[in-house]
């Protein structure tokens, strides 16, 4: 049963995809439809899935010498991701259908939604590192059609290049992981490299543990790769939400929390992988502080929360950044979403000219609040409970100074949250902008996120005890929701975090008059350019074109030079022959 | 310094190619590129003989010269035509003047 | 005793030629300009189906065999091992598909009936390449295949662009095979013979460095270097591949140059216990030809000229797996460079012919020869989906993105690096993956500009692509997801010939 | 050693021919000492043993070949050539030299006292042993001869000849797109 339901959360997108690309654009409501219908027959079988999870592998394909074989097993890790990237998917294809009315091309907007859906099923049950990597190249290509959706405008272009370019870096590093595994193991299997772990060199394994790192810090936009998120923002709406905050930019999460227990080992490890969680989250929480684009701050955030479940898988804490995983999908899907009612109405990004919207659209003001207050970390919604709880793993075993630094983090969230809030729905109006409240769809998702921000912490229970059944390498505590209510009810660190956000949220409450008028200064500057990365990444753009320039003078048409080409190789052949004999 | 006559055979074929290499490099012109080529395909057909008879297989070395002297040829006359049709339509032969294609 | 039927690969196409010729010139003044273009190129086609034939029965006693088929003509003869039947498939392969699509592109054209003849020898004499057994009848063929594609590239003779790439083509290809025929001298010089195997025998008994037979190896290394395009003695092929008729193009990048390292190996091989030394040179070129290659493409505007600069990356990932079997022994290596030759042969194949439907449409249609720009792309998916589709699919699987074909076979290469466990060697794959990456800065603003919302003038006033060109795209494009989703499906091609590349190199 | 004083003569006059005819500022003093080179060869082919090549090698090399290029040269006319080589001289020359020193170096070591050839008729080798080459060989010139035919053929092509220059690609502007 288990395979079936793979194959249908893998196969009914794709076949979806397949099907929508042979769609004619004339027709939009027959896309529209069959989009929605095929996304939550995906998001219904991978709800399913969950009932059927096991450490077993479900599905073995053998594919031949030197590629392995194609397992899928749906282990606790791998079904609640799906599940999350299929609900909240067809969640997101169901806004579209509101959102993306009118718009041309849907036929390529929908199947590369749908493709998305299936390869990122496909990575996270994915048991094989080769195909892992196949499905992880997969997401990155989508997203990188996506960004690049309104491609006659060169900033999208440009940011789905970068975009792309950026992950594909990182990439190799999860390339270079699976071909060590593969030359020193002999397998692809990802139980195989979990259980011999132990018996691979020190060195090798941290080759493999980096490469690991490099590529989950890529792929989640952590330091120093989190320039390309802010510039993925050209995607429409419905797109950022569903890759660019819930799902795609989980795997680097995913991939670190999956091979947590075989790379603890290696020395360092968990240290550079806290480090990397912690710059991440504050510098992208500073950057938040000044962003002017409602997309581009709710990226920054994004950023900074991956940050924190970075964190906590480097300081041990796999249960609560995956629990932080869950309900950072759910309340940043709805943010996003709920962004995306604000921009189709409003006509514009930037929150400057926003303000006072709340009166017009009260229903998207309601859930924008409640996400917000989710993501600043207040009683009792989600964002709550998973951030004390890594905020109360960090107390008690990741190095002090770090733990003051997530401390600090979460009072910057709390105080970017409720700028964006204000800036967008409350205060004066600063510009008159005619909008209208969400159509039909978008309530309807934007409604079904806004239960879930409230409820999801409820099934904290029983996720842990999914992963304790089906997670034998990680070795889980299985905890009930109750327990874990009362630890975090009665773990000191729960009131440290509640003083520090509340004191977030009142330095704003007073600078809040500031908040819209305030002239540019050299920090907001900075802070837009992503402090100096983006700069970097120009550099080497810029290199890389400078030096082709110059190799283009080699090629100089002139056919006495070929010739001097040819008899200067065959000089250098002979001197390399005559020193290596 | 071994005088076997083989070897002198031998330094008339690098003088060859030594000369046919560096008319390659300096001439400008097309037809004489083709003729600085014939100079090599001489020195080739000399060391090939040269190579039968000092393997001791000269009927073999002639062979294979004899084929090359026809195939080189061949190959000429094809580099002529097309030597001729790059006068007649580009107007020049000086090869600094056919470099359109770069970069 | 079985009778041997793969020199009829060879016979077929080279003895169509000439009588598709004689069908074009004589006997057929009548018949209207375009019954003669179906003429030619039905005969064409014809030619090329029947030589599937013998290639199937021999690819089937091969199997059936295990070892080397032979065929044995007064004392030199003709071999088919696993990488002859390779090259023969390939060749076969994209032959027949450039055979159909140019039917269209080339109707009516003056001396079409010689390109098709040419076309035909051009298909036996590489297959024969592939199979020769002899050093210098090896030559032979080598040089007649170089003979038959000087007209190809130089086709458009009106064209002065054209004219200027295939003077520098044969030039450097004549001074290229001046070097193979130096080598060969001076292997007969060595051994006194010609045969490959017998010379294999005498040189395996030198047993320190010979160094007349490293300036062999050197000359073979350059001399057919040139045909395979190692940097720096590429110089002839960005002009040559974007000034040919693009079903040339198709045929130099996805099968020539091929050829030509199919050649080089074949006569390094015979040079015996070098084999480390050309192995690490072989990784030095392929280096420089994957980072030169990329970066030269990326600064392309004309989108063919930037195809070819791709196909010299391409070149280097094959001669990463090939320098990786030959250092280290690795079956992946080998194998992993025999698929990377069959799935470029698609890959490029595709996106020239796609290209050229392209130019087909917005231009010559026209009646204007320019080459195409990557501007005059923009929107062409709204009137050309499945043109504009098989031109991405083929440009990300050149870029190495899943589920398409050159992932794959770039991951076998990565893997046979890695297994040799050699730090330089694994460097230098990192290095090779960082230089796919590198490929997508120009390949996808391509696909992009395939995609635009807003259609350019040029798409807007363009003709429509015929059915017989969409057809040839369209299973090109569905052979690079169906491999790409299932490596293995081709494993019963490339395999043997990995393991003849180890064999001929005593591995 | 008389015998090697001859063919050191040879290779030295068939190089001096092979130079004059590159530094020639015409065309057809150009081709007469090609015709010079080749005879000096085929005399080289003749002393080695090599009979029958040197005769091909008179009657094609220096016969042939020197017909057809007067002819060319009668079709294209004699171009006033410019001495000065794109290349620089001093470059060209150090490459060269080096390359001929090493490969002279690598090579000479193969050269050994021949043994006894045993004869064979060339007409046996070349008909029956290396019939195979032949066949080739008439592939080859199929395709040479069909080459000048499509090269020099009298009809034009359908479309009209276009005069402007292929743009260059860096002259070509192109928004980076990175």
């Amino acid at each position: 049963m288990a395979a079936i339901l793979i194959g249908f959360v893998i196969g009914i997108p794709w076949l979806g995809a397949l099907i929508l690309w042979r769609t004619n654009d004339e027709n939009p409501r027959l896309q529209h439809t069959l989009a929605v219908a095929f996304s939550i027959a995906a998001g219904f079988s991978s709800l399913a899935l969950i009932f059927f999870s096991s450490a077993q592998t479900a599905v073995d394909i053998p594919m031949g010498a030197f590629f392995g074989s194609l397992t899928f097993t749906p282990d606790g890790l791998a079904v609640s991701l799906t599940a999350i990237a299929c609900v909240i998917g067809s969640l997101a294809v169901v806004f579209s259908v509101d959102y993306m009315k009118g718009e041309a091309q849907l036929s390529r907007y929908y199947t590369f939604v749908l493709l998305f859906i299936g390869a990122m099923a496909g990575l996270v049950l994915s048991g094989s590192l080769l195909f892992m990597f196949f499905f992880w190249e997969i997401t990155a290509l989508c997203s990188y059609a996506l960004i690049s959706f309104y491609n006659d405008d060169p900033k999208a272009v440009a940011g789905g290049i970068k975009a792309l370019i950026i992950t594909q870096v990182g990439g190799v590093g999860l390339l270079a992981g699976a071909l060590i595994t593969y030359s020193t193991l002999g397998t692809y299997q990802v139980s195989d490299l979990l259980e011999s772990a132990g018996t691979i060199p020190a060195n090798v394994l941290a080759f493999i543990a980096f490469g690991f790192l490099i590529a989950a810090a890529a792929k989640s936009a952590q330091f120093p790769f989190h320039t390309w998120l802010p510039d993925a923002m050209e995607a429409p709406t419905p797109i950022s939400a569903l890759i660019h905050a819930a799902t795609m930019v989980n795997a680097g999460v995913y991939l670190l929390a999956r091979f947590y227990p075989a790379f603890v080992q290696v020395p360092g490890w968990a240290l550079s992988v806290t480090i990397v969680g912690l710059v991440s989250a504050l510098i992208t929480a500073f950057m938040a502080l000044t962003a002017t684009d409602l997309k581009r701050a709710l990226a920054y955030s994004t950023v900074s929360q991956l940050g924190y479940m970075v964190y906590a898988i480097g300081v041990g804490g796999f249960f609560a950044s995956q629990f932080h995983l869950l309900s950072h999908a759910v309340f940043k899907a709805l943010l996003f979403l709920a962004a995306g009612a604000v921009i189709h109405a409003a006509g514009t990004r930037d929150m400057r000219r926003m303000g006072a919207l709340g009166k017009q659209m009260p229903f998207v003001r309601n859930v924008f609040v409640l996400g917000a207050l989710a993501l600043a970390g207040l009683p009792i919604l989600s964002g709550f409970w998973s951030k004390e709880l890594i905020l109360e793993v960090g107390l008690a075993d990741g190095p002090i100074w770090a733990y003051v630094g997530m401390l600090l983090g979460a009072g910057m969230t709390a105080f970017y949250t409720l700028r964006i809030t204000w800036l967008v729905f409350f205060g004066e109006a600063r510009e008159s902008l005619h909008v209208h409240d969400a159509g039909f769809a978008m309530k309807v998702s934007l409604g079904l996120l806004a239960a879930g921000t409230l409820s999801t912490w409820l099934l904290a229970g029983s996720f842990s005890g999914l992963f304790h059944a089906t997670l034998p390498f990680h070795s889980i505590h299985e905890l009930s929701t109750l327990e874990l209510t009362e630890e975090i009810f009665f773990a000191p660190a729960t009131y440290i975090a509640l003083t520090v956000v509340c004191l977030g949220l009142g330095i704003f409450w007073m600078v809040r008059k500031q908040a819209a008028a305030r002239k540019e200064a050299q920090f907001d500057i900075l802070s837009r350019e992503s402090f100096g990365f983006d700069w970097l990444n120009r550099q080497v753009t810029s290199i890389t074109f400078k030096f082709a320039s110059v190799l283009q003078e080699t090629q100089t048409g002139k056919l006495n030079w070929n010739v001097v080409g040819i008899l200067g190789a065959l000089l250098v052949v002979l001197v390399f022959l005559l020193w290596s004999a | 310094m071994n005088f076997d006559p083989l070897n002198a055979v031998l330094i008339g074929v690098v003088l060859l190619l030594a000369v046919g290499f560096y008319g390659l490099l300096i001439t400008r012109n097309l037809i004489k590129i083709v003729l600085v080529l014939q100079v090599l395909v001489k020195a080739v057909v000399i060391a090939l003989v040269l190579a039968g008879k000092d393997s001791g297989n000269l009927g073999l070395g002639q062979s294979i010269a004899a084929t090359v002297i026809v195939a080189d040829t061949v190959v000429a006359v094809v580099a002529l035509a097309l030597a001729v049709q790059v006068r007649i339509r580009i107007g020049t032969l000086d090869l600094s003047k056919i470099s359109s294609l770069r970069g | 005793m079985t009778l041997t039927i793969f020199p009829w690969m060879i016979a077929l196409p080279l003895g169509a030629s000439p009588l598709v010729y004689l069908a074009g010139r004589l006997g057929w003044h009548r018949v209207e300009l375009n019954g003669r273009s179906w003429l030619v190129r039905g005969l064409a086609l014809l030619a090329l189906a029947l030589t599937w034939i013998p290639f199937a029965l021999s690819w089937g006693q091969f199997a059936a065999q295990g070892e080397r088929l032979f065929f044995n003509f007064e004392t030199i003869g003709l071999q088919a091992d696993g990488l002859s039947l390779l090259l023969a498939a390939v060749t076969l392969g994209l032959g027949t598909v450039v055979v159909l699509f140019s039917g269209p592109y080339m109707a009516g054209e003056v001396g079409e009936e010689k390109y098709y003849a040419m076309l035909l020898a051009m298909i036996g004499l590489i297959i024969g390449l592939g199979c020769a057994n002899d050093l210098f009848n090896f030559w032979m063929w080598f040089e007649a295949m170089a003979v038959s594609s000087y007209l190809l590239v130089a086709f458009y003779r009106e064209q002065s662009a054209s004219l200027e790439a295939g003077i520098k083509y044969l030039v450097q290809s004549a001074v290229g095979s001046v070097f193979v025929l130096l080598g060969v001298a001076l292997v007969l010089g060595a051994t006194g013979t010609l045969a490959m195997d017998k010379i294999r025998l005498a040189t395996n008994g030198f047993t320190s460095t010979h160094s007349g037979l490293a300036l062999a190896g050197a000359f073979f290394v350059i001399g057919f270097g040139v045909k395979v395009a190692l940097v720096p003695l590429h110089t002839w092929l960005p002009d040559a591949h974007s000034q040919a008729p693009s079903g040339i193009s198709a045929m130099l990048s996805g099968v020539v140059i091929e050829a030509g390292l199919i050649a080089m190996l074949r006569a390094l091989s015979t040079l015996g216990m070098l084999s480390v030394s050309w192995g690490t040179l072989l990784l030095g070129f392929g280096a420089l030809n994957m980072l030169f290659g990329n970066l030269m493409a990326l600064k392309q505007v004309h989108l063919k000229r930037m195809l070819a600069y791709s196909s010299l990356s391409h070149i280097g990932y094959i001669l990463l797996g090939i320098g990786v079997a030959l250092t280290s022994g690795q079956l992946a290596g080998a194998q992993g460079a025999a698929f990377h030759v069959f799935t470029h042969m698609i890959m490029k194949g595709l996106a020239f012919l796609t290209v050229g439907a392209f130019m087909f449409a917005l231009l010559y249609q026209k009646g204007s020869h320019r080459s195409l720009v990557i501007e005059d792309l923009a929107g062409a998916a709204h009137k050309y989906p499945l043109a504009a589709l098989a031109l991405s699919i083929a440009l990300l699987a050149l870029g190495g993105l899943p589920p398409l074909a050159g992932f794959m076979s770039k991951w076998q290469i990565f893997v046979a690096g890695f297994q040799s466990g050699d730090g330089w060697v694994m460097g230098l794959v990192i290095f090779a993956a960082l230089n796919s990456v590198l490929s997508l800065g120009y390949y996808a603003p391509v696909v992009n500009m395939l995609y635009r919302q807003k259609m350019g003038d040029v798409v807007q006033q363009g003709e429509a692509i015929p059915m017989t060109m969409n057809i040839p795209l369209a299973v090109l494009a569905l052979a690079i997801v169906a491999i790409g989703l299932w490596p293995s499906i081709m494993s019963w091609l490339t395999e043997p010939a990995g393991q003849a590349i180890l064999f001929i190199f005593g591995k | 050693m008389t015998e090697y004083l001859y063919y050191l003569l040879l290779g030295l006059g068939a190089a001096f021919c092979a130079y004059r005819a590159m530094i020639s500022k015409h065309l057809l003093p150009s081709t007469l000492y090609l015709a010079c080179v080749s005879a000096l060869a085929s005399v080289t082919l003749y002393l080695l043993g090599a009979q029958e090549v040197a005769v091909i090698e008179l009657s094609v090399g220096a016969g042939l070949v020197t017909v057809l290029l007067v002819y060319v040269l009668s079709v294209v006319g004699d171009d006033n050539l410019d001495p000065t080589s794109i290349i620089p001289k001093p470059l060209a020359f150090v490459l060269v030299a080096t390359i001929s020193i090493l490969v002279g170096w690598m090579a000479f070591p193969l050269i050994t006292t021949p043994s006894t050839s045993n004869e064979v008729m060339l007409a046996q080798v070349l008909w029956k042993h290396r019939a195979l080459d032949v066949w080739v060989q008439v592939a080859l010139i199929f395709s040479g001869v069909l080459g000048v035919l499509g090269l020099l053929s009298e009809k034009e092509h359908k479309i009209e000849t276009q005069n402007e220059s292929i743009p260059v690609a860096a002259e070509l502007k192109k928004e980076s797109h990175v």
